[in-house]
């Protein structure tokens, strides 16, 4: 269904659109997949001179000032380029720096984030039920271990989230602290994430409790568009394949049995993209319900669009060098990403209002 | 969950809910079937004074010229309080249709009553051979002149045994192709001679259906709405609306309130298995709500809803199912009573409002149909 | 997938597929919809004429002395002949007086029930979790609640679950008892179970727990043999439908995606009745495990098979007049009865040895 | 589940068991990927030398003529400890093949070789044009009176790169309807000049394809199997077997197993959440284990087992994908690394077994080839 969009709506979707494709596409992942860091700095730096991180930016700090359909628009892109850049992260954490009391801070931090030369991503404490919390903090070091920070060993620092659920915060580690030790691990998406361990680390809070869910439930949502874009890339594919590919005398396409198949694809699709933009609809700040059961739906509906296309492509589906199964990796990487569907099922019911 | 009532809106709910809760009557809330015409008419009929039951019709034709928002307001409020189904043919969708195609005479005659209630329609568009592939029907109505003369045989006419009218199309060239351009939409009085109605029991022993028997029925000429052999068009032109109101997530939350009651009374609510379950289906309907609330914000804008809205109705018939099932669940052995449930003093229908459902993905073209609509006119499938 | 069966084991599923057809079939369940009872005493009785329900009594008891397999060919027939009779319920309660050391009672009541003159039911206490135990054995009389016993306002006695799980038995409870109050409660099926309310009744204990578990156990099979019989018979009804319903001038069988939502409903009996008869060729005792999975299969696979079934019939198969609606209400009923999926799992876990 | 060991089978699997234990290498144990052919081929003719690479072979072709009881033991028993995939188009397909349809010199010089596991067979049936539509295929031999010369692309070799010889389909008659009847089976050395091998990698990283152009390759008559034209038989003949292979339980519970550890190291082995989960699972994959045992009965008992085995496929297929999403599930956070995930000790590649699990649904007959198979020749439906 048709979206309501400005035209500078529209404009922005495509120039980032244009960015990617002029950038290499989904080759220019491919190219990427497994490198030092998997993504290129230099896109990254252009992202942030364009202005993108700073959607969510006030003017008066020197951002577009923008809100979350601009934030679902690019990440939509960038999940249909699947672009390797860590661009949820960066949105993130120049919103966590711009929401922090500490201007010295800011001034270090926020305009190089910003521009994206300096690359700092957020690291959440894993939310299964059960699980230790990420560290504490002891006086003002920090101590523990954290299973998942993205792009760690190429990052230039972390907002760590700290302590327990009711005292938890974010505080700023630079990667090359002292006591802080990167363990990287390769992602099935062709890039990496570190695990954290802590000891002893000197660090900045850079926001407190209430910081931390807003942030985490940015982060879900930037997540859940991106999916949108993992999937409606990977459907647009398998729709174009299945007018080409010939079986039986016939296109493909022409077989009710599939047909059916990608008609439901695109009832998940349309409802994923209609939630995501219902939820921008309703602007800042998210309702932590919400960015769950939007976290959960993508993913789940990622996930069961991007599997179909590889079972509708079949054999050729199921190769490393045909693009559609790079769409399932994404979207099995950003599902997994900041907790799995069950996680956020249980913090929907918990954060019901 | 996608939208809040503007100041004017929220004033408007407020109205109607303190009126709903002092007018309906309580032996009609709750009700999984339609209840009988003498019961349920005199409802219609309150609604109908307060000037509530055709809201989307314009003033001029008697309606309130409601926005988009106060119509779903009352659609909510009605729903909260598990209001019975009405008939809805003569108001939904020959209304808007003789508003849109009607001669002056035939708007003069059949709007007033239409509003007031005094005169229920069914309609005939479905024959044994002709359900999903409606372009095929062959009831025929023959030019005799001063009349036309129909004979054939309607089906699936809901409420059809407690009409008056019925709004039909007809075969009026068999040797058109496509076969629906030779199609007619027409009026018919059932009190004609030569009509005969068999009502027909649904799964859930609801006496909703009729068929309808037409032997050498005359129908006025004038009877005819919009050109000879373009009924189709006329039949399919306000059908967004109508899908609005199919897709609505209401319908699927009035089944969540229940399984929520149903748990808290039984103690099954702190389960967490259960639980996760509930948030499966709460997740699943708040995607839908998302849905429902983009395409009234396409249609508010003035915007055509297009094609691709035929995936709001298979979301919401899934969800819709998946929630009766949910239901059957948690009443754990009365899964299977045709007495209601006792929530804490609240009866619940379930195997009822379970059977009932199984129609949403057959009815108002079928699941498979939407498919079809999906692949070839969204898609661009071959074949 | 072809069963080898016996001369003996086919002659006998003939048998009584005969007998069901020539009493009037479908049509006669039907009828006896809502009537007192909902189901021909004389039809049980001629079962129990003909041995049917001692199938699993030893010879010397004048039983058949046969096996699960023989059950399940009954039951099977009984389900896609929707027989309103209470029969797993008599093959149970004849078999767990043939198990009881109390001579005297088998001698007053196991004749009749097995003769099918005299109706006797187990009523086995829910097993949800948190469900409360069904009664309470104080010195010899019962007290407390029992939600559901099939055929209750027309039944002769029952076989009473009592106590809480590890000291549960069962107990003989005559309809005519003092103290026992019956309210009969309309099942979707056409069919009656009673609520009873026991109130100091005088009871003999006719099994101990593990007679209690066994009886279940039996139960849950009978039922799983039924549900694959009520599928099979409503998968053959559209099949057939498939074959001669035309519509857009071809018959609707022709269409891919009805083949193909009907291959997958043939891929669900296929597995039910697999499941039913290796069960049964592991013979008697059952595991409760393995009951309680078989049940939790049979009761999905019936319920997916026969809403289907509606499905693909189309508006036809949303009336009453049609049958293929009884067959779904026959599923709802047994996929209920003796506790829904969701129980048998939780079951199934903690029997796994 | 379905099957208990008689005496001798009982000692059969504690001399399988023993000897796998201290001879399979460590290194090749939970392996999803198919390891290097070098580090692969000795633990191979290990397996031969102690006489089980072909125990489903008659003992004078080199087999053991195994009961089928005992087929399924050594699986189960190689699966228990997670041996690696071998390269088996030589034992399983083409052995039964030769030792029906072949000359006696074809056996000689062939099936000696399987058994050694001194030449690897790839399967040259598919093309990149002729996947679910096999019979379509174009690849084409020409008879040039003492050779065929052969044109065509082969595609979905497994091991395909590390083979040394290949039997294929080819067409032999391009005039013949139906299409099938003009297939020949032939043999072909792949070292023959005119053929190029591509290899091809897999979504889990594995090298398990490979491609082969063949150009003006020439195959000597003597290289035929089964009648011109008789091709499209001798390949279909033996398929049975090679369904029950496919369609056990085992894969799946392979999976379960591994869930079953990675939630006791985690922890979430306690959450009643994912304890309903893995019921579910593993309620449906006991069904499934009925079905296969069902089917061995009819093997063993020398009936056909018809076309409806086909469900077997589509219900464990089902299944093993449900598995590898909840081992996904299973790992929270860590469900998309590629690094294995240490379950106190055993280490597990979460993400590999998922990937590879994609392809059951798609090789071997795809689950809409298999839709196709039940609806038309099983249910008789029309079209």
């Amino acid at each position: 269904m048709e979206l309501l969009l400005t035209d500078e709506q529209r404009q922005l979707q495509d120039s980032v659109s244009r960015m990617f494709a002029q950038a290499g596409g989904v080759k220019r992942t491919r190219s990427l997949r497994g490198k030092a860091g998997g993504f290129d700095r230099e896109i990254h730096a252009r992202m942030g001179a364009e202005g993108l991180f700073g959607i969510l930016v006030p003017a008066e700090l020197g951002g577009l000032e923008l809100g979350l359909t601009e934030v679902a628009l690019v990440m939509i892109e960038v999940g249909r380029a699947l672009a390797p850049e860590p661009i949820a992260e960066t949105i993130v954490a120049a919103h966590v720096l711009t929401q922090s009391g500490d201007a010295a801070l800011r001034e270090v931090l926020f305009e190089q984030v910003v521009g994206g030369q300096r690359i700092v991503v957020p690291a959440f404490a894993d939310r299964r039920v059960g699980a230790r919390p990420a560290g504490a903090v002891i006086g003002d070091r920090l101590d523990g271990v954290l299973s998942q920070a993205p792009h760690a060993a190429v990052a230039d620092g972390f907002l760590i989230e700290t302590g327990a659920r009711a005292t938890a915060a974010l505080c700023h580690v630079g990667s090359d602290s002292a006591g802080l030790g990167i363990a990287s691990v390769a992602m099935v998406d062709g890039r990496c994430y570190g695990r954290l361990r802590l000891d002893g680390v000197v660090a900045r809070r850079v926001a407190d409790n209430a910081g931390v869910e807003a942030a985490y439930d940015l982060a879900l949502f930037a997540a859940a568009a991106e999916l949108v874009g993992v999937m409606s890339a990977a459907h647009d594919m398998t729709v174009e394949y299945l007018k080409t590919r010939q079986q039986f005398g016939k296109l493909i396409g022409s077989f009710q049995a599939l047909q059916h198949r990608a008609a439901d694809d695109l009832a998940r699709l349309v409802s994923a993209r209609s939630f995501v933009f219902q939820v921008a609809g309703q602007g800042l700040p998210l309702s932590s319900a919400m960015a769950s059961a939007l976290k959960v739906h993508c993913g789940d509906k990622a996930l069961e669009v991007t599997k179909s296309a590889i079972q509708l492509h079949g054999a050729i589906g199921f190769t490393d060098e045909h693009d559609i199964g790079l769409y399932l990796k994404r979207a099995m990487w950003l599902s997994t990403w900041l907790g799995n569907a069950a996680v956020h099922r249980t913090r929907y019911m918990a954060m019901q209002v | 969950m996608f939208h809040k009532d503007g100041a004017g809106d929220a004033a408007f709910r407020t109205e109607v809910r303190s009126w709903l809760s002092e007018n309906l009557p309580k032996g009609l809330r709750g009700r999984t079937a339609r209840p009988r015409r003498a019961e349920l008419m005199p409802w219609y009929q309150a609604l109908s004074r307060r000037g509530w039951i055709a809201p989307h019709w314009p003033k001029d034709h008697g309606g309130m010229g409601a926005t988009l928002a106060q119509q779903i307001i009352l659609q909510e409020e009605l729903a909260r309080l598990s209001a019975p189904q009405l008939p809805v043919q003569g108001v939904n969708h020959l209304g808007p249709i003789l508003i849109k195609y009607g001669t002056p005479e035939q708007k003069a005659q059949h709007l007033p009553k239409i509003i007031s209630g005094d005169v229920i329609w069914a309609q005939g568009y479905s024959e044994p051979g002709a359900g999903s592939d409606l372009a095929s029907l062959t009831t025929r109505a023959e030019d005799q002149g001063d009349h036309f003369l129909v004979n054939g045989v309607k089906i699936w006419q809901t409420w059809g045994q407690y009409a008056d009218w019925m709004f039909m199309l007809v075969r009026t060239d068999s040797a058109a192709t496509p076969k629906h351009a030779g199609i007619s939409f027409m009026l018919v009085d059932l009190k004609t001679p030569g009509i005969t109605v068999r009502p027909i029991v649904n799964i859930a022993d609801d006496d909703e259906f009729a068929q309808m028997f037409l032997d050498d029925v005359v129908v006025p000429k004038e009877n005819l709405v919009g050109p000879l052999n373009g009924g189709w068009k006329v039949a399919n032109d306000l059908l967004a609306h109508e899908r609005l109101g199919t897709s609505s997530p209401q319908w699927s939350l009035e089944v969540v309130a229940r399984i929520e009651k149903l748990a808290a009374a039984n103690g099954l609510i702190d389960d967490p298995v259960f639980q996760d379950k509930l948030a499966a289906l709460k997740i699943a309907i708040t995607a839908q709500a998302a849905m429902f609330w983009h395409a009234v914000g396409i249609i508010a804008g003035g915007r055509p809803l297009g094609p691709d809205s035929s995936t709001m109705k298979l979301v919401g018939t899934d969800n819709l199912q998946a929630a009766t099932e949910l239901l059957i669940e948690v009443s754990g052995v009365h899964g299977a009573d045709t007495e209601r449930l006792d929530a804490d003093g609240e009866p619940i229908d379930v195997t009822q409002i379970f059977l009932q459902s199984r129609r949403a993905t057959i009815y108002g073209g079928s699941s498979e149909i939407q498919r079809n609509v999906l692949a070839k006119r969204v898609l661009g499938l071959p074949g």
